[in-house]
């Protein structure tokens, strides 16, 4: 199928997954609110002419990312990542998706609860799925039932503390309660510390 | 120096507990637990005294054999050391694949503690007098990782450092200026940290066991 | 699919599932049987390719499982660039990646000014460009000599570092560092070049394409050298896609991708290079392949140093650091470096400081899944060569 | 020309220590060479001595049993033992050590009798790659031994005599009666296999650092490395001048005997820098295939 423009394919892939059809937003307004079934958790973003991030259930994930796979060639798992939104309390994953015919990527994400979050396997789409759900799972505590070494250690060694890369998680303070910090290294807040330097009279 | 010594007096008791209650695994212990192969205490070897000394001490200096481990990223700088621009081979320095046969250890910048374990087990396999580089402001003070959670601080609480070289990261210059540097120190008769390690050996070993959770190592078929 | 939630609870026990992707994954052998033996390759090996481990089982000479380990060169930067301003994050993307650090510099600055909203004056754009494709070439320099390095012919790879350096002193001339140059900062390129200089890379250049002839006759038409690299490590045409493959190892297995024409960036729109293809898609054609692309880097040099304009601002004013926000937004960019595609997934949150940044290295696959399946039944003595066709730098695998 | 033994032993001493100087001489010299291919200076003339000094200096040193002890005690008495019977300089008093008649079985058994008791010392190191280094020079070593022994029959079945000293003094009216051309197919055999006698590219499969560090002497440290080293220079001189003595007239004076050995080592070099290495079993193949048939030919020549 031939798409002009990667809003018609992200049009034509919501028809496909049955999440609901896409609202009278268009691209120039980045947030468009999709109408339809689970309006609520899911709705599009299209950063560029080549890239957009889309945004669905927990459950519908690996729907949504095999249909793209299958039926919009976008058969290249660029990266399968997770940031931390302490404050709204979940991890988004994004799998970010390229497609070759088209040279357009787009990035699916998925909000997790950061508590005992859990999320469906994709090992057996992707080889290297399995490499990034060992580091996120090492890294931030999402478990991926069933992917291949899921619980070796990836990384680090020996780890006891909290996942790193969760945001509750002070590296400073770690490094200083571990590690022997050569005294007379004394760090500020750049942007205090640089205004008195620059600006003292302010 | 005062703080070296108050921290080992502090460690003191605590290792000893630690070193005794590991006596009572039999040989290799379960994953988690300590192997006491990481504990095997060095002996303080004296070294002869006059002209002998100074004789052998010359060709120890002029015979550098580095071990062939880059640790970190100043390992890049590594190979331009040894080809024709800085070529360090007139200086004695040769690269040596197995910690056996390796006389200096060049720790290429910053350690992670994954590393650090394989650092203390290579430097342990090495043959006293053995002589150690730290590259890179990382192995000084942490450098650009000071404040990460992998990456160690100060080299020097964990295996004694002889000649640091700063920068990040040093060119092949300064790290040829670390060598002559070196060797200088061997002459005189004032390398030998491996000594200070036997001696100041509780103390290293609680600041190692302080981020390396367990020491087992990885299971070979021999 | 919906995904049993009760199976995984008491998982730890059980033994990993095998995938049918990578023959390792869960595939034991017994060493108590006596038959196999256990190998630590790395991280403490000269045959290793920076500081990362395999962990090899053999039956006689022919590897049966292989484990790839990494994690020694973790330094944490995803978290450590959470805690610094978007313009303390510039000088330490760099060292993300070694051996090629001007490829961090680009993205993370595209990233940061895409979501900004900063526009970079021409003559930065073609002095980035002409950075990343001198690093390109020092990238090359280097692994070539690991190549035949990892066959025992150390003369090539001397040859090799020597003219590398040669290119480091261009670096240092412009940018006045060595290996990490810090030389493209958000909002352009932090010095013009200095007087003289495109002159001094056309020397390098010619230097570097004679050393090229000797290489490809020392190396190429060397008949050993052929019979250790040829049908070594072959990767087949339908593992691209499921394996996450870019960059020459995909080239070199038939697969026209490449960043530089796909999604063209910086200038690649308006040089003249084709995409450089084997088929083979074996060791040796990788090889192949990276040199040619050695040859194809020199010539964009030269096109650059020829179109390049000679005056103009190489840097747009930014806001004050101190107080530098920028917009909540996400985005994702890709460049095509000498490994395949290198990315940075950037989300802001509208603070001063970046709410995630996610670094996308080719090794990242290369080194694991990929070495993974493809070492099994590999001799061991290739182990090493087969590594270093794949080109991967543990730095950007684990950051 | 009678001499009492003492004497002769003194001066098989005296030759020895020539020979021991001359072989880490020859080393650093080419060690030189090879880096000014790379473009660089290289070690320093007097390197190998340091570097004996320095391991033997070790203050250390640990071991993995009895036959680790003995493994470079083997190597080096295999050292001696090849070189001790092999005259240095023909028609000399002084330097024509032990040669006797039928020497040259005895010198073909001391080549590989030193890699035997290194594989005992290795095997017992405990290192895997020592024993991968073990598995793979004896492999070699049987190979290479094919188309060498062939050639040393065919020079036996040529000149009829089992003594170095007979095969020389065979030699010795001018050039032309050299073995190299009285019987080139077997010198081309020998010298074929002198590449893999001398483990340089591309036969250095069995000490390639990129694969298995170093191989066999993983775990030689101090002491036991500095025994390596020294008998690695003797072991060299001794084969330099098996080579010689067999196929280029010997040598009737020092001079005539070092230009002679550094011409023949320098093939190695030349063809060390030039060439990748090959995997052990293809080294295997390559020996068993064309130099075996060339040494054949060579002992066939001779017969009819």
């Amino acid at each position: 199928m031939k798409y002009e423009k990667i809003e018609e394919l992200l049009s034509a892939m919501w028809e496909k997954t049955g999440l609901g059809r896409l609202g009278t937003g268009t691209a120039d307004s980045p947030e468009t609110a999709v109408t339809g079934a689970a309006a609520a958790a899911v709705h599009q973003q299209i950063q560029s002419s080549d890239l957009a991030f889309v945004k669905v259930p927990a459950d519908r994930g690996r729907h949504l990312i095999m249909d793209l796979r299958d039926h919009f060639g976008f058969t290249h798992l660029v990266f399968l990542t997770a940031s931390d939104y302490i404050e709204s309390g979940v991890f988004t994953l994004t799998y970010m998706l390229h497609s070759y015919t088209r040279h357009w990527d787009i990035g699916v994400q998925i909000d997790l609860p950061r508590e005992g979050s859990t999320m469906e396997s994709i090992h057996d789409l992707w080889a290297q799925a399995a490499t990034y759900q060992r580091e996120l799972r090492e890294m931030f505590g999402i478990d991926f039932p069933g992917s291949p070494r899921i619980d070796e250690p990836f990384i680090l060694e020996g780890w006891d503390d909290v996942p790193p890369m969760r945001r509750e998680f002070d590296t400073k303070e770690y490094s200083e309660r571990t590690f022997f910090p050569r005294p007379g290294r004394s760090t500020n807040d750049p942007a205090g510390y640089m205004r008195q330097k620059l600006y003292p009279k302010e | 120096m005062s703080e070296h010594e108050t921290n080992r007096q502090l460690e003191q008791d605590s290792v000893r507990e630690v070193m005794e209650a590991m006596m009572t695994y039999p040989g290799k212990a379960d994953a988690g637990d300590t192997v006491l192969f990481c504990d095997a205490r060095p002996k303080v070897e004296k070294p002869y005294r006059g002209i002998i000394e100074k004789f052998l001490n010359w060709a120890r200096a002029n015979s550098l054999w580095v071990l062939g481990f880059g640790t970190g990223c100043g390992a890049i700088e590594l190979r331009p050391l040894m080809t024709s621009r800085y070529d360090a081979s007139r200086f004695g320095v040769a690269g040596r694949p197995t910690p056996r046969q390796a006389s200096v250890f060049i720790i290429g910048g910053y350690a992670s503690v994954k590393t650090l374990k394989r650092i203390i087990r290579s430097y342990e396999q090495m043959q006293n007098p053995k002589f150690v580089i730290g590259l890179g402001s990382c192995t000084i003070n942490g450098g650009m990782y000071w404040d990460s959670y992998n990456t160690i601080n100060r080299l020097d609480h964990y295996i004694p450092v002889d000649v640091y070289v700063t920068g990040c990261m040093p060119r092949p210059e300064a790290i040829l200026a670390g060598f002559v540097k070196l060797q200088e120190l061997i002459r005189a008769g004032k390398a030998e940290k491996a000594n200070e390690y036997a001696e100041n050996f509780d103390w290293y070993k609680a600041n190692q066991k302080k981020i390396i959770k367990n020491w087992d190592m990885p299971d070979y078929s021999w | 699919m919906k995904s049993e939630h009760t199976t995984h609870l008491h998982r730890k026990t059980d033994p990993a599932p095998v995938i049918s992707f990578s023959h390792t994954a869960g595939s034991r052998v017994d060493l108590s049987s006596g038959k196999y033996l256990k190998l630590w390759q790395g991280p403490q090996h000269p045959g290793i390719t920076g500081n990362m481990s395999l962990e090899v089982t053999l039956h006689g000479d022919e590897v049966v499982d292989l484990r790839t380990h990494v994690g020694y060169l973790h330094r944490g930067f995803e978290k450590l660039m959470e805690r610094r301003t978007y313009m303390q994050n510039f000088p330490i993307v760099c060292r993300i990646c070694v051996p090629e650090p001007d490829f961090n510099e680009y993205l993370y600055a595209a990233a940061v000014e895409e979501l900004a909203g900063i526009e970079v004056p021409e003559k930065a754009v073609w002095l980035r460009n002409l950075s990343l494709e001198m690093a390109r070439l020092t990238s090359f320099l280097q692994w070539i000599g690991g190549q035949t390095g990892a066959f025992g012919m150390g003369t090539i790879g001397q040859w090799g570092i020597t003219h590398r350096d040669y290119i480091l002193d261009l670096f240092e001339e412009l940018s006045g560092g060595r290996i990490y140059h810090m030389y493209i900062i958000p909002g352009g390129v932090r010095a013009d070049m200095p007087e003289g200089f495109p002159g001094r890379v056309r020397e390098v250049l010619n230097k570097v394409e004679i050393l090229m002839d000797d290489i490809e006759r020392a190396m190429f038409y060397n008949a050993i050298f052929k019979m250790r690299a040829k049908g070594l490590g072959i990767v087949p045409h339908s593992m691209l896609d499921s394996f996450g493959i870019t960059g020459p190892i995909a080239r070199a297995a038939g697969a026209a991708r490449d960043t530089r024409k796909d999604q063209p960036y910086l200038l690649y729109d308006q040089l003249d290079f084709k995409v450089i293809t084997g088929s083979a898609s074996d060791a040796y054609e990788r090889a192949w392949v990276r040199f040619q692309e050695m040859h194809q880097s020199i010539s964009l040099i030269r096109q650059m140093l020829d179109r390049m304009p000679s005056g103009g601002a190489i840097h747009t004013r930014l806001p004050n650091p101190l107080h530098w926000k920028i917009p909540a937004g996400q985005t994702y960019r890709r460049a095509e470096c000498t490994r395949g595609e290198y990315g940075y997934y950037l989300a802001s949150d509208g603070s001063g400081y970046p709410r995630r940044v996610y670094v996308r290295g080719p090794s990242y696959t290369h080194a694991v899944a990929l070495m993974e399946t493809l070492a099994i039944g590999v001799n061991i003595a290739d182990l090493a060569g087969l590594m270093v066709s794949f080109h991967t730098y543990p730095p950007e695998i684990e950051r | 020309m009678e001499v009492n033994l003492p004497l002769k032993i003194a001066y098989a001493a005296l030759s020895l220590f020539i020979a021991l100087n001359y072989g880490l001489l020859l080393t650093s010299t080419v060690a030189r060479i090879r880096a000014r291919v790379q473009g660089r200076i290289g070690i320093r003339i007097f390197q190998p001595y340091l570097d004996i000094i320095k391991n033997n200096a070790k203050r250390t040193s640990i071991t993995h049993g009895v036959m680790f002890y003995l493994g470079p005690v083997f190597r080096i008495a295999g050292g001696v033992g090849t070189f001790l019977f092999i005259p240095m300089i023909y028609d000399s008093v002084m330097f024509s050590n032990f040669s006797f008649s039928g020497d040259v079985l005895l010198v073909v058994y001391f080549i590989f009798f030193g890699q035997l008791g290194m594989a005992l010392g290795a095997g017992e190191g405990g290192h895997p790659y020592s024993a991968i280094g073990v598995s793979r020079g004896l492999a070699q070593m049987t190979a290479f031994e094919v188309p060498f022994t062939l050639s040393i029959i065919a020079l036996a079945v040529q000149y009829n005599t089992l003594s170095i000293s007979e095969i020389v003094s065979a030699q010795q009216g001018g050039i032309m009666s050299w073995s190299l051309f009285t019987n080139p197919l077997a010198t081309a055999a020998a010298i074929i296999a002198f590449l893999g006698m001398s483990m340089h590219n591309p036969f250095s499969v069995v000490m390639a650092p990129q694969e298995i560090p170093i191989g066999p002497p993983t775990e030689y440290h101090s002491n036991y490395l500095g025994m390596l080293q020294t008998n690695r220079a003797i072991f060299n001189a001794a084969k330099l001048l098996l080579y010689m003595n067999l196929f280029f007239g010997g040598a009737v004076n020092l001079p005539i005997m070092i230009v002679k050995t550094f011409l023949l080592y320098m093939i190695n070099v030349v063809v060390g820098v030039s060439f990748p290495r090959f995997r052990v079993e293809q080294s295997i193949r390559f020996f068993l295939g064309i130099p075996t048939v060339i040494g054949l030919l060579g002992l066939l020549t001779v017969i009819w």
